[in-house]
């Protein structure tokens, strides 16, 4: 589904592109299916080829503009600066002029009209576009500061990490994502998929993503909404449709019930875990903290905190202030060995 | 109150020596503190906003630091989100309002030619509730418990979109000190706002017809109408805001039923119109400066006048582009894209009119003119960038990121504080009778446009690198070090150039050149009086015959007035 | 105070608009623009609550009250032209009925809200009680404030200190209330035409 | 005319402080302590008493003296001299261009060079394409969505619809551009012409070739883009030249606007001033 094409200002673009991508690579390291750098300018995604297409003529055009304009002034302020015969004397004294007042009148003016129409053609074509009956449905509800993530054909809720399937010519998957909030307003912005859309209470919206690449792509809640606003983050990872059908299957499996962690599952069971966290049938459904039914199969804790290593998990139990301060889990107090049962018990659930 | 204080000019009979003899009892603070003189009020409106703007500024500075390398423990996320809540409050409320309405009052009574405002009493009250409401805001930083447990800082963010502070998400009372501190100062620029209206209709001197009104007064009296159709949306919404958090109402409450959307309608309604508050006195400002400096009247004088009233009409349609990613439907994104692409004209129109009225002048490049410059060249990128963020689809990437943080400082600091600096140069001589430092305030310029665009042109690159704002820490490995680093890097300049500044402001007071009523060799009326003017502005009441009644004075053999027509 | 000035006695005509009525203005027009607002939030919040009581289940038009508010315009325009005329004691006759007028529709209002808090009509109930009674508070204040002023020029025409030098006072006064009664009207639009229907 | 000894100017008064103060302290009560609001409301009702009395049942005024040094308020007589403008009666003060092009040279030039580029079109699609139709429908195709997705075959066959909305659009941007050269002509420097021809086709070009994508698609896809910079040119020389080569006319701009109205009988100010 190629809906918008990129205007053809090819060596612009390939300049700048390229030193956006020289830019941003000097960090980027060995990974390179882990796009940590959101790069406007090297979009994987229809939509964010879309918006790219429109941010080049847009660019071009300010850039134009900005070059004359600018000419001109640097030129008028070299060109008329005061010279040494000019003290006794004032330079003719001129009012104005209706023909060129006008020109410089109706010049933006055609400019404004070709930029709105522009708008108006790109914005609908990526807000309305019409979808196969079929195409995947994905609910992001946000929180404080974490993102509950419902499949609801599928069937489970995760979080933090969304799964989708790659998009290509003949297998086109587009993926559309439901937005809600559970509290205050959030914003969705994966900026190498697509543009942002906020999450509101009371306004749900929606947005679409179709990736044309697997990796796994980084986002960032992008409206502040509270203390820990900066460690709101999103992982999108993008799949092979086989990847995709097995993570669903496994996300769609019952937790595991290790025995030889049935006193970790014992405490988080009677602790008040588990009237915040959900794992499997068992536990809050309320969405006040994480579903931790498959919570091995993601890659990171607390929205991007931590990692979902033994450490980590330990360390955030024991004093969630102390990765992400001022988060909604409360310090439980527990003792050493509470602790490691526990941790022993989560790592299981893969 | 409105209609007593214009009995002023029926004069009274009342023993004068008794009123002598009182004057000369008052000490020299009580006399600023009683004073009702359009002059001193102004000056203490400035100084105000200045030392709001250092505050602030040096809060800035913090956020910077903060943010200067990834994963940095210098302030905490709580302290932080009051950060930048209080600087981007206090700019704009603290610094920016006062600051305009503190040149408005000095200078448009000298520019009509009168004596004072049209409404001194209220113009004092204004300045002073201001002042209080002001000081009501940085009282919340006290109150950490505060008396009675009274709450901390605002930390909501300048625009405090609901659901976020009501009372289930910010407890205690910061949400309330930012509501109530800033109605307050919304009354004291409403009342500026009316004065400066009834004094620019009903007190212009003989001859100072409409269209004789220097560009300044223009642009200030343009800015007025929007601040008294701008300023009472955001009173309201924040009434609304203290009834939820008070009396338990449910506007803004999205748990009864309430929309989380309609504070964002209210905010920008106010919000954006405001932005054009802020920058019309900027405009107004280099409105005077070029010409004088360029030896030529301004180019196009009625096409400047309606481009003004033009964006006013305008600016009051457009505020939902701070709203695109809210999902509104397409029609409502392209119309509020189209209004606002529409501004982009009549402002065009003045950078083209300053351009002209520069072409074929003779430039003096003394520090208020290079402000100037450096103003046109900012604001003409930081207008661009607007551009970009009208266009819908763009917007959804940009908004919320640190590009619209660079957006909105090149508009604000490359704009209104440019221009603020280029008023400061150019007036000082009038205010007290001496020069600035022009050798200093070369330094002060240059300083100051290498920092700022340092700090903020790099973070177009982190916008589009996906960096959002307000975010107290982001990790390593995300491509954002470097330019946050040169951007902190930028802040040292800045602070140098603001100290430079602050040095030259007290060194000048006493060691200045002195001016002379008239040193830059202007056209307008406060040139044509004492400076620092006495307290009765002139001795008589000019009467002026054209839009530059000093070059008439000084032309008398080829006056103006003969072709302006 | 241009009149101060010595020298501009020439021949042509110099005239300015009166102070206090370009002050007046502004009022009006900040006013205005206030209550926009509520009434938009009322707008917009009409048929959202989650619960009751809703406008239909307990508001009534108060036809009295606004008969009251809307003649109390025209008896302040009759006082205006005995004021003109000078005729004080006519002026206070009609000057005191409008006075009684608003008083009146003030009452009436205080026992609408009587009404509706007997029903269980609070600003916390719902979003039609969060905002019906702002909206009609602000106005209602609106109405305190104007009757203070009306108030003051009474009492001080009663005492005999009013004259002909403050005709602008008086003007400028009635333009007030003029505006209060046409908020009402729009008020009355809201609350009791589109909100209830 | 006597002069007064002093002016009247309000007095001063702290009570607008007060009310300020009070209602600021009433307001931090809410968040404080009730009894700072009680206080807030007392400064704030005394200050309003206060304030009352300032201004009835007359304003309060202070009577200051007038300073004596009449000499510093008067500002410098530069006595500088102005520059003329050699042009126009009226000496140095102009509005931009003294002297304009009629517009209907503008428009007569735009037909001219409007001719010139269908030409130039026609002949490059029968030579290079093999049908004179070819650009015609190119053309066409911004308002014709069935040509905007039709194959080259398509483009290439004779369409009467076609040929009509191409005419009707050439005509009206030859036109329209032919009259904003005419109106810009005269604020281009010396080789006015040149400079205009040259210049604003690569402006145009550059901006359509954005934009094409989303206006005509079937132009972007199929369009020779040297040769409609070619055309361009070609246009914007000819209609350049031909405005040049037209009578200017003066805008009478250093008249008063009663004498430019033909209105001898109403006085410029200049007399008004004289008597
Ligand atoms: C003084 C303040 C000021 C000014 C003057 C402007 C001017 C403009 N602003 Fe800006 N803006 C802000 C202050 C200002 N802004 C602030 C504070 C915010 C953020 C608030 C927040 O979120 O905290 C903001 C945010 C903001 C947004 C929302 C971004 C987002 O959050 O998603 C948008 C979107 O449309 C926008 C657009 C514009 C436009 C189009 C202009 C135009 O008026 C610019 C017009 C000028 C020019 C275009 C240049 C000169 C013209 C020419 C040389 C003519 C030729 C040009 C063309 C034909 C294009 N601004
Ligand atoms: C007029 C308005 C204005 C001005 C002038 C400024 C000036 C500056 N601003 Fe700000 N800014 C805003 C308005 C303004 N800003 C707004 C509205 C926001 C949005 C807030 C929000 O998101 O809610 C914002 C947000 C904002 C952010 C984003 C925060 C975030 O999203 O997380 C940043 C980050 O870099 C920033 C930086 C700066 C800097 C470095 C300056 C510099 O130019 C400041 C330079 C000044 C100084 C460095 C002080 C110098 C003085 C001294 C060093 C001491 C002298 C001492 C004595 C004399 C005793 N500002
Ligand atoms: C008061 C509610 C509450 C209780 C009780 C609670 N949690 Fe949490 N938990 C949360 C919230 C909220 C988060 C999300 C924090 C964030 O990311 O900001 C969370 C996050 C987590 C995470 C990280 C999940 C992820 O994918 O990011 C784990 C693991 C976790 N909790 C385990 C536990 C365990 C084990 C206990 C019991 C000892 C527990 N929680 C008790 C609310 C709670
Ligand atoms: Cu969620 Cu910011
Ligand atoms: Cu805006």
């Amino acid at each position: 589904m190629s809906l918008v094409r990129a205007v053809r200002l090819k060596t612009a673009r390939l300049l700048l592109a390229g030193i956006f991508l020289i830019l941003a690579s000097v960090s980027l390291g060995a990974e390179d299916r882990i796009h940590k750098v959101q790069n406007v300018f090297d979009p994987h995604s229809t939509p964010a080829h879309g918006i790219l297409g429109i941010a080049w003529i847009v660019l071009a055009i300010c850039a134009l503009i900005f070059v004359v304009v600018g000419s001109l002034l640097v030129y008028a302020i070299w060109r008329f600066r005061e010279k040494r015969g000019d003290q006794g004397t004032e330079p003719p004294q001129v009012y104005g002029s209706n023909q060129i007042e006008m020109a410089w009148t109706v010049i933006p003016l055609l400019i404004v009209l070709v930029l709105i129409l522009v708008t108006a053609r790109t914005t609908i074509e990526i807000d309305e576009p019409a979808f196969p009956a079929d195409a995947l449905q994905i609910q992001v509800v946000g929180h404080q500061w974490w993102w509950e993530v419902v499949y609801p054909e599928q069937g489970f809720i995760t979080a933090n990490e969304i799964h989708i399937p790659v998009s290509s010519e003949d297998d086109p998957r587009p993926a559309i994502i439901q937005l809600a909030s559970a509290d205050v307003a959030h914003s969705f912005w994966v900026p190498q998929l697509g543009g942002k859309r906020d999450l509101l209470p009371n306004h749900p919206n929606r947005m679409w993503i179709e990736p044309e690449q697997t990796g796994v792509y980084w986002g960032n809640c992008a409206e502040f909404c509270g203390t820990q606003h900066a460690n709101m983050l999103i992982r999108v990872v993008v799949d092979t449709p086989e990847e995709f059908e097995a993570w669903v299957l496994n996300q769609q499996r019952p937790p595991r019930e290790d025995p030889a962690v049935a006193g970790g599952r014992h405490i988080f069971e009677t602790m008040t875990c588990i009237n915040c966290h959900a794992v499997g049938e068992k536990g809050a459904q309320n969405g006040f903290g994480p579903d931790l039914t498959h919570l091995m199969t993601r890659g990171t804790i607390g929205a991007g905190v931590g990692e979902t290593s033994r450490d980590d998990l330990y360390q955030w139990l024991k004093d969630p202030d102390s990765m992400k301060p001022g988060c909604y889990m409360p310090d439980m107090k527990l003792s050493e060995r509470q602790l490691n049962k526990l941790t022993d018990y989560l790592t299981t659930l893969k | 109150m409105s209609t007593s204080d214009s009995n002023a000019s029926q004069g009274s009979i009342q023993s004068t020596e008794a009123l002598q003899a009182e004057a000369a009892s008052r000490s020299r603070i009580l006399e600023w503190i009683m004073t009702v003189d359009h002059k001193r009020l102004g000056i203490m409106y400035i100084l105000a906003g200045l030392v709001f703007f250092v505050v602030a500024g040096i809060m800035a500075a913090l956020i910077r630091i903060q943010l200067a390398v990834p994963h940095n423990h210098f302030l905490g996320p709580e302290v932080f989100n009051r950060m930048f809540t209080m600087h981007g409050t206090s700019m704009v409320f603290l610094f920016g309002m006062p600051t305009i309405a503190g040149l408005a009052n000095y200078l448009i009574p000298l520019m009509v030619g009168t004596r004072d405002m049209a409404f001194p009493r209220l113009n004092a009250f204004g300045f002073w509730i201001f002042l209080f409401g002001g000081c009501l805001l940085f009282y919340s930083y006290l109150g950490a418990p505060g008396i009675y447990g009274s709450g901390s800082a605002p930390d909501v963010g300048w625009f405090a979109y609901a659901p976020l502070t009501s009372k289930v998400f910010s407890r205690g009372h910061t949400v309330d000190y930012w509501a109530l501190s800033i109605l307050l100062t919304g009354i004291g620029s409403l009342a500026t706002a009316v004065n400066i209206i009834a004094t620019v209709f009903c007190l212009r001197c003989k001859g100072m017809t409409l269209f004789r009104l220097p560009l300044f007064v223009w642009m200030v009296l343009v800015t007025a109408f929007l601040m008294v159709l701008a300023l009472p949306p955001l009173s309201a919404a924040q009434i609304m805001l203290l009834l939820d958090r008070f009396l338990g109402a449910g506007f803004f409450d999205t748990q009864t039923g309430g929309s989380a959307v309609i504070w964002q309608h209210f905010f920008w309604i106010f919000g954006h119109p405001e932005v054009y508050i802020l920058i019309l006195p900027g405009f107004a400002v280099v409105s005077e400066i070029i010409p004088v400096f360029s030896r030529k009247p301004i180019f196009g004088y009625p096409v400047m006048v309606a481009a003004s009233i033009m964006i006013t009409f305008i600016s009051l349609g457009v505020w939902a582009h701070h709203m695109f990613t809210i999902g509104m439907t397409s029609v409502g994104n392209v119309f509020f894209a189209t209004s606002t692409l529409l501004i982009a004209i009549p402002t065009g129109i003045k950078i083209f009119n300053w351009l002209g009225t520069m072409w074929g002048g003779s430039l003096r490049f003394e520090p208020p003119m290079l402000f100037c410059m450096g103003f046109l060249f900012q604001f003409l990128a930081a207008g661009l960038t607007g551009v970009m963020l009208a266009i819908v689809p763009f917007d959804w990437q940009l908004s919320d990121s640190y590009f619209v943080v660079a957006h909105f400082h090149y508009v604000l600091v490359g704009g209104l504080l440019f221009t603020v600096f280029a008023a400061v140069y150019y007036w000082y001589p009038k205010v007290t009778g001496r020069m600035l430092g022009g050798r200093i305030g070369k330094w002060h310029f240059w300083l100051l446009v290498v920092g700022f665009n340092l700090t903020f042109g790099v973070q177009h690159f982190l916008g589009l690198l996906g960096m959002p704002r307000r975010i107290y820490t982001y990790e390593a490995g995300r491509g954002w070090e470097l330019w946050n680093m040169i951007s902190t890097i930028g802040v040292v300049f800045q602070a140098a150039a603001i100290l430079l500044f602050v040095y030259n402001l007290v060194h000048s007071w006493y060691r200045g050149k002195q001016a002379g009523p008239d040193p830059w060799d202007a056209w307008t009326l406060e040139w044509a009086t004492s400076s620092p003017p006495p307290s009765y502005n002139f001795r008589q009441l000019p009467e002026v015959g054209s839009r530059r009644p000093l070059w008439d004075l000084k032309h008398p053999d080829d006056p103006d007035w003969y072709h302006e027509e | 105070m241009t009149e101060s000035s010595p020298t501009t006695r020439t021949a042509t005509e110099w005239k300015l608009p009166p102070i206090p009525k370009v002050g007046v203005l502004c009022l009006i027009a900040m006013e205005s623009s206030l209550f926009v607002i509520f009434v938009v939030a009322y707008l917009y919040y009409i048929g959202k609550s989650l619960n009751g009581p809703l406008p239909r289940d307990v508001l009534t038009a108060p036809i009295l009250a606004s008969i009251c508010l809307l003649s109390s315009s025209g008896t302040i325009v009759l006082a205006e032209h005995a004021f003109k005329a000078n005729e004080m004691g006519r002026f206070r006759f009609f000057w005191g009925i409008t006075w009684l007028l608003g008083a009146v529709f003030l009452v009436l209002t205080g026992v609408e809200w009587k009404h509706l808090i007997d029903e269980g009509l609070l600003i916390s109930t719902n979003l039609f009680g969060s905002t019906y009674y702002p909206l009609v508070g602000l106005h209602a204040s609106h109405v305190v404030v104007g009757l203070f002023l009306l108030g003051a020029v009474f009492l001080f025409s009663a005492t005999r200190r009013l004259d002909k030098r403050h005709l602008m006072s008086v003007e400028v006064i009635s333009w007030y209330w003029h505006f209060v009664d046409a908020v009402w009207v729009v008020v009355f639009t809201t609350v009791y035409i589109l909100g209830v229907y | 005319m006597p002069e007064k000894p002093s002016i009247e100017l309000p007095a001063p008064t702290y009570w607008p402080m007060v009310v300020a103060l009070g209602l600021t302290l009433l307001l931090a009560g809410l968040i404080t302590h009730w009894l700072i609001s009680l206080a807030g409301l007392l400064l704030g009702i005394r200050g309003g008493v206060g304030w009352f009395h300032d201004v009835f049942p007359h304003a309060r005024h202070e009577t200051v003296p007038v300073e004596v040094d009449e000499a510093a308020e008067r500002p410098v007589h530069t006595g500088r001299k102005v520059t003329h403008l050699s042009q126009g009666v009226g000496g140095h003060r102009v509005r931009y261009p003294e002297q304009v092009h009629p517009i209907s040279s503008g428009i007569r030039g735009g037909l001219l060079g409007g001719v010139l580029m269908a030409v130039m079109a026609v002949a490059y699609g029968w030579i290079v394409m093999g049908s004179p139709w070819w650009p015609v429908n190119l053309l066409a195709a911004i308002a014709l969505p069935s040509l905007q997705t039709a194959d080259p075959e398509t483009l290439m066959q004779f369409s009467s619809l076609g040929l009509l909305l191409a005419i009707l659009i050439h005509l009206f941007t030859s036109c329209f551009v032919g009259t904003l050269l005419a109106a810009a002509l005269p604020m281009f420097p010396r080789f006015a012409f040149i400079w205009a021809g040259l210049l604003s086709p690569v402006i145009w070009s550059a901006l359509f070739y954005a934009t094409v994508t989303f206006i005509n698609p079937a132009m972007d896809k199929y369009v020779s883009w040297p040769w409609f910079v070619v055309c361009q040119l070609g246009y914007a020389l000819v209609a350049g030249y031909y405005i040049k080569t037209s009578q200017r006319i003066e805008t009478l701009q250093t008249y008063p606007i009663a004498r430019r109205a033909g209105l001898e009988a109403m006085r410029s100010r200049k007399e008004e001033s004289d008597d």
